[in-house]
């Protein structure tokens, strides 16, 4: 009997995904970037909720509850990504372009890699699912050392990436 | 001879850099790189040097276990006085630390 | 011997002795904090990451800059710091023996005492487990977060308690490879949202595994795992062997209670709080008058809950010393139990705050039976 | 663990062994302090830091008490190794 | 009468009480040894390891320590373990002009006891201990000056008598005496009541309190000795020592004007173990039954050692404690039957003569409960001495 689920294995399972109130509707990714904040244990922290200058996000008392997204006022920007202590929330945006979904994600690692440069994408378990080609690095002073970085990858993966591999190499576009 | 610090962490991502003085500790002779007033073991350390001393009864290697100062297992023969846990004593330029077999030698406790 | 009086000596300049000496030198006590070690902040140095908690609790900040920030301000409060010093030991009336810097020796008399030690970290035995290369977690951490030293280029965890999981990360960041967090329980300890981090950084954590072994000849070469049954036996055939120069231990914290047993205060055991605790009322105070404690020495919890308790015992103390009136106290004593309640709820505080109201049950069962018996001497 | 290796070290100071530390708890030992006179566990330079809890633990499976009732070993000062010069040097300063 | 447990009863699972039922059993008769806590618990297991005929009192006290030795030359072989005995010689190092003054008298009343002793200046001294002060008078030595392990010693004891058929109850407490036709047949215990019949009261430095159960007032109490211990380390002295101070403590207090020294009873004692652990005391306080270390205490005796042994100094100290020597007013252990308390029988009230005395106070003990003829005239250590005083005041 394989066990699935975050207490098992450290990632969250489809089901748990699917029962969290800080997951947007399939229909509102479609439309454009939004947070998907896959905080699924109740645990004391409420940062995400003061981050959002959008009141998109909602965790109230006791501050264990979970985080609730608001997917209507959520305007995609990323301010909680790199508010997270768990370095949970990621924003996805599978009106990217045709073919690709724009994945943010938080990188605590260094070096950070530059713009356009192609890399391992990764999914919740670090497995290497596709390529990605960063499409932007955010580190303001505000986010305290946490990078967001944001990756283009196949549409399909819009749901699986979840980071880059650290210390790979990275690729720059044109020396392939 | 003298040993680098290749442990030594260049670049952190969240770690904001430190400026320290640069000195020299002596390893049983070589000289090794250290920072003045970090542990002596982490100069060891960062040279890749973890075996500090042999047991008294079966001989065995220790080296850092608790990096506090409370399990005493990497006691080491500093300026010739046996018994001194390096992970709690800070680097001294000059400084002469040795590798502890047993209980370290009496002479050197005088 | 050089000899100190003051009105408040606090042991442990960590998260729970700062909070402590902030809140009772703000109302007017003369406090003086000794920590046996080089830089103030305790634990708080050794963590990067962002705490948890609301913005009350400094939430989204990293624990050596909520560090930093208590430093400055101790400055202010007029709290003196005296580092590198060893309280050796608690004698009869309020006395303690100091050794500070190596070189002075001093005979500290406090009319209170707040005890601030922390925890240590748990051991375990097996085949290797004194081969260098072995070493808590906590040590690890400490050599990369403090001393900016790797411990070891790759690396196995076994206990995937926050700890496990935090030092896991902070070893990926440092630049160490990290073969595999090992843990023996079925499910994994900590935090979900930390075992996330580290398995997108592609690290396997493996439940219901043990070491089996660790080899090498004058230093750890490779660590031996085994699969456990339900009933926590290893299975045979299911070893597997994996090459790593590290092990690190992150099975658990006990108090470090030394100076409370010294004292003489009454113990309670609660096993979710690290074993034997000093028993201790809403003020922080032990079944010692005048003797308070505050942080993990009281049970193993984390930082924020340790900076709070903290503030309750140098709240309490200094109001005992009539530097804040009842009513003051009250207040300030009323707004941080809310705080603390608010770190000890959901899926993980809940089973904490069941234990601290065990121990507060124990106390007020102790109280009533030295009541009995004519009061305490 | 059913089959213990019994020559795991619990007392890393006094290498002291788990068969060690059973022969003592066989002999008659019941507490921490037993344990520790009649193997040294915990008379070494850490002075039971770590070795202490695993004894106790050992000490409750073996003998079957409550292991509220397995007390660590009684605390005494220094806490911390002191060296003697620090304690003379101003005496009589 | 009930069902007889044993032939005798010993309360106390010390180095007296365990050394009277391994004679006893050795004798064939069938010991029950009852023990609070744990053996050596109480005064043996917070004492030091010297075995030094040269600070007996010249005279009886002496001779008894004599015998004592003797018996401990072959006890490790008699008893099949090691018990860390070495002949190593001790010495009693002085300070200053008097106290050598009074050792070297002291050594004239030792030799005509016929003990074996030499008084040696300070540069003879650092011959056989060279890490000593030079600062030092000189020192007394005495070649047949031995140290013991005494939780080893205990313990083999402990193993042995079982051998040999007798039994031992720890953790159990002795709550009262129980009495059958007005003679001690038995103790009452938190396990159940066990009779015998002979009692004999082991107990050390709680003997009075047994005593009392009994209906003896025996004037037994509890001196507290502390002690520090350094980091184990290579050989720093070659033998026991204690101070010639002791002797000015105890024959010439009125000639010692340091104040700490006075209110604590400490002189200087040192000795290394088989650990190479280093053993420094003692303090001789009263402090009823306060186990703990003092500042004081710690500091006194930190100064000392280091005036004595600089080298020290750069050693540590891993650990302190204290424990209580049975002190008895004359100086004498009581040891033997009790005028008017039949099958009651005392040994305890050793002071700090409790790890030397052990095998002769076994051995006569255990004569006295068989039948046997007693070895060594003991009449100075009956517990009826305090009896007689008692009635006269």
């Amino acid at each position: 009997m394989v066990k699935t689920g975050v207490a098992y294995t450290g990632v969250p399972s489809k089901e748990e995904l699917a029962k969290i109130p800080g997951m947007p509707s399939e229909a509102r990714m479609a439309k454009g970037p939004v947070a998907v904040i896959e905080c699924v244990q109740e645990i004391p922290c409420n940062p995400c909720e003061a981050a959002c200058p959008f009141g998109a996000i909602g965790v109230g008392e006791p501050i264990t509850s979970l985080p609730v997204l608001d997917e209507e006022k959520c305007t995609g920007c990323g301010a909680c990504v790199a508010a997270c202590p768990g370095l949970a929330i990621f924003t996805v945006n599978m009106a990217y372009s045709e073919t690709e979904a724009a994945v943010a994600f938080p990188y605590e690692y260094r070096p950070l890699p530059a713009k356009n440069d192609l890399v391992e994408a990764v999914d919740r378990e670090g497995k290497v699912v596709s390529r990605g080609r960063v499409l932007d690095i955010k580190m303001p002073k505000a986010f305290k050392q946490t990078a967001v970085v944001t990756l283009a990858v196949p549409k399909a993966m819009g749901f699986q990436v979840r980071g880059l591999t650290p210390f790979k190499p990275m690729l720059r576009e044109g020396r392939e | 001879m003298s040993l680098s610090g290749e442990r030594r962490i260049q670049e952190h991502p969240i770690l904001p850099e430190v400026a320290r003085k640069q000195v020299t500790i002596y390893y049983d002779g070589q000289a090794i790189s250290a920072y003045e007033g970090e542990p002596i073991a982490a100069a060891l350390m960062s040279a890749g040097l973890r075996s500090f001393r042999r047991t008294v009864k079966k001989g065995e290697p220790r080296g850092i276990f608790c990096a506090i100062g409370r399990c005493t297992d990497c006691m080491m023969i500093v300026n010739g006085k046996p018994n001194i846990r390096t992970c709690v004593t800070p680097v001294e330029d000059g400084m002469r630390v040795s590798r502890q077999l047993g209980y370290g030698k009496a002479e050197e406790a005088k | 011997m050089r000899k100190i009086e003051t009105d408040i000596a606090i042991i442990g300049a960590g998260s729970a002795g700062l909070c402590a000496a902030i809140q009772a030198a703000a109302a007017g006590a003369g406090v003086v904090v000794f920590d046996e070690n080089q830089l103030p902040g305790g634990q708080l140095f050794k963590q990067i990451h962002k705490f948890f908690g609301s913005r009350e609790h400094q939430a989204g900040v990293r624990g050596f800059e909520i560090g930093q920030q208590l430093l400055e301000d101790v400055k202010k409060s007029g709290a003196k710091v005296m580092l590198d010093s060893v309280v050796y030991g608690l004698f009869a009336e309020n006395s303690l023996g100091v050794i500070a810097e190596d070189k002075y020796h001093y005979e500290v008399k406090a009319k209170k005492i707040i005890l601030a030690a922390g925890a240590k970290e748990n051991y375990m035995a097996f085949p290797g487990s004194t081969l260098p290369g072995v070493m808590g977690a906590g040590a690890a951490q400490t050599m990369i977060n403090v001393n900016r030293v790797l411990p070891g280029k790759r690396i196995v965890m076994l206990g995937s308690g926050n700890v496990g999981l935090i030092v896991s990360y902070q070893l990926l960041q440092a630049g160490a490879q990290v073969a595999a967090v090992v843990e023996a329980a079925p499910t994994i300890g900590g935090y979900g949202v930390h075992a996330g981090k580290i398995r997108r950084a592609g690290v396997p954590i493996l439940t219901s595994h043990t070491i089996k072994e660790v080899y090498g000849k004058e230093e750890v070469e490779g660590v031996v795992l085994a699969q456990l049954d339900e009933k926590w036996q290893m299975i045979p055939g299911t070893e597997q062997d994996i090459q790593a120069d590290t092990l690190c231990l992150a099975v658990g914290l006990n108090p470090m209670t030394e100076l409370a047993w010294m004292a003489g205060c009454q113990f309670t055991h609660i096993p979710a709080l690290g074993g034997h605790v000093p028993l201790h009322d809403h003020n922080m105070e032990t079944t010692k008058p005048g003797i308070y404690v505050a942080g993990d020495i009281t049970g193993v919890e984390e930082a924020s809950s340790a900076m709070e308790e903290g503030k309750l015992a140098g709240i309490a103390a200094a109001a005992a010393l009539g530097c804040l009136s009842q009513e003051e106290a009250a207040a300030k004593k009323q707004e941080v139990l809310r705080r603390l309640d608010m770190l000890r709820t959901g899926l993980f505080g809940e089973k904490r705050k069941a234990a601290k109201e065990q121990q507060m049950a124990d106390m007020a069962g102790w109280q009533a039976l030295t009541a009995e018996k004519g009061g305490v001497k | 663990m059913a089959e213990a290796n019994k020559e795991i070290l619990i007392c890393r100071c006094q290498e002291v062994t788990l068969a060690m530390v059973e022969e003592a708890i066989a002999e008659g030992a019941f507490s921490v302090d037993g344990v520790k006179k009649r193997t040294r566990a915990g008379m070494g330079l850490c002075q039971g830091k770590s070795c202490e809890r695993l004894v106790a633990k050992i000490i409750a499976e073996k003998t079957g008490q409550d292991p509220a009732d397995v007390l660590p070993a009684t605390s005494r000062p220094p806490v911390r190794p002191v060296k003697m010069g620090t304690i003379e040097g101003e005496m009589n300063a | 009468m009930p069902k007889k447990d044993a032939d005798v009863i010993v309360i106390g699972g010390g180095i007296i009480g365990t050394s009277i039922a391994y004679q006893l059993s050795k004798r064939g008769k069938k010991a029950l040894v009852i023990e609070r806590n744990d053996l050596c618990s109480g005064t043996s297991g917070a004492c030091d390891a010297y075995i030094t005929p040269h600070t007996k009192k010249p005279g009886f006290h002496l001779a008894l320590c004599l015998e004592s030795l003797k018996l401990y030359a072959n006890m490790e072989k008699e008893l099949g373990d090691d018990l860390e005995y070495w002949q190593r010689g001790g010495f009693q190092p002085c300070e200053d002009e008097l106290s050598f003054q009074l050792v070297s008298e002291n050594a004239k009343a030792l030799m005509a006891g016929g003990l074996e002793v030499k008084m040696m200046d300070i540069d003879e001294f650092r011959r056989h201990e060279p890490n000593m002060s030079p600062n030092l008078t000189g020192a007394l030595h005495c070649p047949a000056a031995c140290q013991v392990n005494p939780f080893k010693l205990v313990m083999s004891y402990a193993r042995n008598l079982k051998k040999m058929g007798s039994g031992i109850m720890v953790n159990t407490e002795v709550r009262d005496l129980l009495w059958q036709d007005k003679k001690v047949a038995g103790v009452k215990t938190g396990k159940g009541d066990f009779y015998a019949d002979y009692v004999v009261n082991a107990t050390g430095s709680w003997g009075a309190q047994i005593a009392a159960m009994a209906g003896l007032e025996a004037p037994i109490e509890p001196r507290r000795g502390q002690i520090i211990v350094t980091e184990p380390t290579s050989t720093v002295i070659n033998t026991t020592m204690q101070s010639g101070m002791y002797l000015v403590i105890k024959f010439h207090p009125e000639k010692i004007t340091d104040e700490t020294m006075k209110r604590l009873g400490s002189g200087f004692c040192i000795e290394q173990t088989g650990d190479g652990t280093i053993l420094i005391g003692f303090t001789r306080e009263f402090a009823g039954y306060d186990k703990s270390t003092t500042l004081e205490g710690i500091e006194y005796i930190v100064n000392k050692a280091c005036t004595y042994l600089p080298c020290l100094r750069d050693m540590h100290v891993i650990r302190t404690f204290s424990g209580f020597r049975p002190y008895v007013v004359d100086g004498l252990p009581l040891i033997g039957p009790v005028e008017g308390i039949p099958g009651f029988i005392m040994a305890a009230g050793h002071e700090g003569d409790g790890v030397a005395l052990s095998p002769i106070t076994g051995k006569l003990v255990a004569e006295m409960i068989a039948g046997e003829p007693v070895s060594f005239n003991i009449d100075a250590f009956s517990p009826n001495r305090f009896i007689k005083q008692a009635q006269q005041a």
